[in-house]
């Protein structure tokens, strides 16, 4: 049957920030399948765990046979038990251990909030430092296929109110493994948000082990009338916007935020200070979210360069319906971007 | 466990039901592959008994919450056929006007009261809702369906632990299929007697063979009449297999993780089959009843497709329209 | 033993919007308590929950005895299972009744979120508006004598975050029970947070059962320099920051915006269109939370208007620490806003 | 249950340990209104034989992690004494640096792990301590202690599900004090037998009564030789009385809640005092030696306030100094 397929298969044109690298073409997922191969075989306290990890299908094809090379001690199937095993990774954590916990959706985190806020974030701090929790949780962003209001949440949002925890979005193949690895690497509480229909995307990943630093953003596309703060699959969405609205003259920036906690503030602010405008792009809900957050740090620190108002390019005030036809008005893309493009510039 | 116990109008339409089950799924399986049911479908085929039992000995009135595979649910309770096949293809027609899709089925009209994809999501809802009729005395009972798998989380414990306390009219419901998407229960559970649960919260159990109509019928009968009787909550698993995939048509990938004797000793016995052996054996049905029931049932599906297929999408102006209540 | 007895006896001045009238001045938790009482015999559906609402201190004096007017039927203890019980409660909404479910802290709702955003939120749209989910989810924020970081959280930024939920933040005796009223009243999930520093300040509170609309922000003080949007304790503190202001000649406007969701935008937008600067005064984490959205909102729809600088005063990128000396650095305050304004105004 | 069982000096360890925490909550309950602790603090006293028992039979590599009501599960851990009142003195000399406050206890040099005010948010740690002791099989055990009503919180039931299906060597220790708060069990509880719900994961489980010193040493040493054996975990429940309120000194209002046949069984039997007894009784201790024991204690202790007293308070400037590790 089609939808899990159907998603999976979805190829559209992604972008390779090593175009011109021949060799070495991954898909999203073969990239993290690579990073976590490679993180298990580098480290032993490095572990594996979550609902299918070990099952045919392996999580989107992430962890696709990786109990066989490592054992169903360090990949292994989790009972439904989200708030217990997400504490039960804390714990293993605390003593040492490297867990990484992958979920389907994210909205199955809700049932572990207790651990990630409560827990995970705060024992580090409430402790004055003398336990680490380095722990990385993963979930994928559905979307499509009528999985509707319960399937289909993004819910970064959340995360990036609260304080002790990375929060890490990849847009592309390279950028996920580099980020992977940076995130096993890192000594605090990462949620690591993957969206489904970048995981047939492929550009050029590096054989070897390699990090992209929390909290660096990346210029995706140089221009000067705009900046777009894209995050995770809306940088797709704004490279397609990007290249519709040069037709028409208009000189895109497009900055991928890569993670946003930390944020990098920077990077938008030096951008801003030439463009003068400012759209941010989600997949999640513009209230009181990440598109928020950006947002509201330009209104302050960059306020000066400011030369329009700040728009904000995400999900309505609704659930995510479940009919198709509601599903176009529901979510944002390429025209809501050029849109507002067009609104701000001239 | 006996037949005779069973009345004949009864006993008949539980054959009834259970038909009209499997053949739904049968039908939205066939079908499926031609993409105009865009929504993930979890079929309930192997399963069928379980649904048409319980629901046989609640009243209209009785409350059901269900969960992701929960289309013998709604059918079984008298859910309208052509509001669930219209949901499935997305339509304003559909029972949750095409915002909810296959997991989120809902008629409110004969105490159907929704579904939740969210794993033991149902669980607490349906014991809120007999918690509400403990406070109104309305004398109706509430059962919520539920998988192995949603037996791991904690809040079906929290649910059964203020059930029992309060003595709320509530069935806890559990199908026990073996499987969660590919993982086998054993891997997930040490006791794989789901009823030793319940009985820590001092609640009363039962189990039956969901292969078996007479023994389920039986069986649900008694752990209804518990809970009808005011002493509070009961807990019943049902044992059956899930006889496709997780989601979708077929299962691809059985060979993959299947216990292939598991695999033998219930895939080769049949609810449905076995059922109407013995009510021929019985002379309850005769060929020519089962045609006709069937025939009724085939009429009634091929219609539900066609009113879906002409039913309207809803429309994109009304997006935000059922945020709030 | 002091911790509770200090804070509930902590009486700081609050104010009274009807100063002049003299009689029936009743304390924020005497205000709630008379509308929990007068919403209970008004409408046998309604009932009141949570661990220690029978108990001889009633929630801070919230739920006081009502057991003994009520019944147990009706106002009753709860075991510590704080996401069953919160799906008992939307499941009993769903089958009719006026669930009222208090809890200590917005600490606890963090094991309840499965079912508060993935259900109660999302029951009413999923099911195409056949269900309502009429329930008060109330919460009181911690704050002081070394509660920590796990005690003194207000979290309402996650709230804010979901479609489908109320999220009312009253800072007045008046307003606490004209809002609880509107709340129980509501078909939706409301989402119910007081501040404990609040609950012996008093106001004119009339005894009749009354009603304050969701949605509708209040202009606590009228200026010109400065918009300051406050979120519950912070209106107080924006008070006293406005008296100090305006003996150096600042005309501070405060506005309380008593309800997160809906948010009145209007009143804000109104006042910035007089005073071209904003200043958002929140009792929780600034990154992506309420004074986030606030100033992104401005920052769009109000940008014309801005002649400066929008500014956040709320909590650092810190957890709640337990020391009383760090607490004081943790917790912004009158001084914060003073100097806030002095930054943007002349 | 015999004395004989156990080792002279096993019996004065446990002795001197027992009366320490006493003594410390003593105190602390005598300054409490002096204010200069400006932290909640949730007494043991009363509870404190089984901190005391559980911690006799663990190493000191062995992990333990408390809850809010922790410091005997700290002190019988053998967490050091300056830190800990340090620590409610909300001082940069206190065990968590004077952020956590006296409700997050940790020593990391005696395997004390830390403790959540979240009931039963360390249970889940615990499992996963002893997961990673799993994977290292360094051969060490994780304990957790919690209460009565943290046993109504579904982790617990996730946590234990896991710990039995992968075998985990984590002990559950449940204090059942019949209260949460002013709440007795009996209102949140219909089974009171906490036992129950681990014997429903297949969980062996032990029962101690928390006054009877010899009871609790051998019940928990009998339930530790199961864990340690890795044949996966255990549960004990040990009932003792919360001679306090719930938070802070005293318990002004105890008539408005206490059971009152309840509280004159249980507040007439000192586990200290009977145990003094028995020892005496046994020959193990002499007057004498009570008086040096408890002489040194209190030196200790005065020791300890005067470093409390003496030591700087964080600074301000370090606010977010530990927010990431
Ligand atoms: C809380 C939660 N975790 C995970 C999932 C993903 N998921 C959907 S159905 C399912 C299997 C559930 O198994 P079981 O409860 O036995 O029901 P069955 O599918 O066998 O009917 C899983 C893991 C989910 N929907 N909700
Ligand atoms: C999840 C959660 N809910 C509520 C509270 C508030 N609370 C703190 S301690 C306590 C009582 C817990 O009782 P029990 O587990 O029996 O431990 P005891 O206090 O008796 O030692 C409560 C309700 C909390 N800290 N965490
Ligand atoms: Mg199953
Ligand atoms: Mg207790």
């Amino acid at each position: 049957m089609p939808w899990t397929k159907f998603l999976i298969d979805k190829t559209e044109p992604g972008f390779d920030e090593h175009a011109d690298q021949e060799d070495r073409k991954l898909t999203f997922s073969e990239a993290m399948r690579e990073g976590l191969d490679q993180s298990l075989a580098r480290d032993e306290n490095v572990y594996v765990m979550g609902q299918g990890v070990d099952d045919p299908s392996g999580m989107f094809g992430i962890t696709v046979d990786l109990h066989k090379q490592y054992g169903s001690e360090r990949v292994f199937d989790t009972p439904l038990s989200e708030n217990g095993l997400t504490g039960i990774a804390v714990g293993s954590a605390i003593a040492g251990m490297r867990p990484v916990y992958l979920h389907n959706r994210p909205d199955f985190l809700m049932l572990a909030m207790d651990q990630i806020i409560n827990h995970a974030a705060k024992w580090s701090y409430m402790f004055g430092g003398q336990s680490t929790v380095p722990l990385v949780i993963m979930a994928v962003i559905g979307r499509g296929w009528g999985s509707a209001a319960q399937h289909s949440q993004s819910l970064h949002g959340l995360f990036m109110h609260i304080p002790g925890l990375r929060l890490v979005m990849p847009s592309t193949a390279y950028d996920a493994k580099g980020l992977l690895t940076a995130s096993i690497a890192d000594n605090n509480p990462v949620i690591f948000i993957m969206h489904r229909w970048l995981f047939k995307h492929s550009s050029f990943v590096p054989e070897e082990l390699y990090s992209i630093p929390l909290g660096k953003g990346v210029v995706r596309r140089k221009g000067k009338d705009v900046t777009i703060v894209a995050i995770s699959y809306m940088v797709i969405e704004a490279m397609r916007a990007a290249e519709e609205l040069e037709k028409d003259g208009y000189d895109v920036e497009i900055i991928d935020s890569r993670t946003l906690l930390p944020l990098d503030e920077e990077i938008i602010l030096d951008s801003i200070k030439k463009t003068g405008r400012l759209i941010v792009a989600d997949t999640d809900w513009v209230t009181a979210g990440a598109s928020a957050e950006i947002s509201a740090m330009v209104a302050d620190k960059g306020f000066e360069y400011l030369k329009m108002p700040i728009k904000r390019v995400g999900w309505p005030n609704s659930h995510v319906p479940g009919s198709y036809v509601l599903e176009e008005a529901f979510y944002p893309g390429v025209d809501d971007i050029v849109s507002s493009v067009k609104e701000i510039v001239k | 466990m006996d037949i005779t116990e069973i009345d004949k109008a009864t006993l008949i339409n539980l054959y009834s039901v259970i038909s009209r089950i499997r053949k739904v799924q049968l039908r939205i399986e066939e079908l499926y592959h031609q993409d105009n049911m865009k929504t993930p479908v979890h079929l309930c085929l192997g399963q069928e008994a379980i649904a048409a039992t319980i629901c046989e000995n609640l009243t209209k009135q009785d409350y059901v919450f269900s969960n992701h595979r929960g289309h013998g649910h709604y059918l079984a309770k008298g859910g309208d056929l052509n509001a669930m096949i219209a949901e499935l293809h997305c339509k304003e027609t559909g029972c949750s006007k095409g915002r909810g899709g296959s997991m989120h089925l809902i008629d409110l009209s004969v105490g159907l009261m929704g579904s939740s994809s969210i794993v033991s999501g149902g669980i607490p809802l349906a014991v809120g809702v007999a918690f509400s009729s403990a406070c109104k005395k309305d004398g109706l009972i509430s059962v919520v369906f539920f998988g192995d798998a949603a037996s791991e989380e904690g809040v079906l414990h929290e649910s059964m632990n203020f059930a029992a306390v309060k003595k709320l009219p509530v069935l806890f419901v559990c199908e026990n299929n073996f499987y969660s998407v590919f993982s086998h229960q054993t891997t997930r559970q040490l006791v794989t007697d789901i009823t030793a649960r319940p009985k820590a919260f001092g609640i009363p159990t039962y189990k039956a063979d969901g292969r078996d109509v007479i023994d389920a019928y039986l069986k649900s009968k008694q752990a209804i009449e518990v809970v009808r009787g005011g002493q509070g909550p009961a807990f019943i698993e049902c044992k059956a297999y899930r006889w496709r995939g997780h989601a979708g048509a077929g299962d691809e990938l059985k060979d993959k993780y299947r216990k292939l004797d598991e695999w033998d000793e219930w895939m080769n016995c049949c609810p449905l089959q076995k059922y109407e052996t013995l009510l021929l054996d019985n002379n309850i049905l005769t060929d020519k009843i089962i045609d006709t029931v069937n025939s009724q049932i085939d009429v009634e599906i091929n219609k539900a497709f066609d009113f879906a297929n002409e039913s309207p999408l809803p429309r994109k102006d009304e997006l935000e329209k059922y945020l709030y209540g």
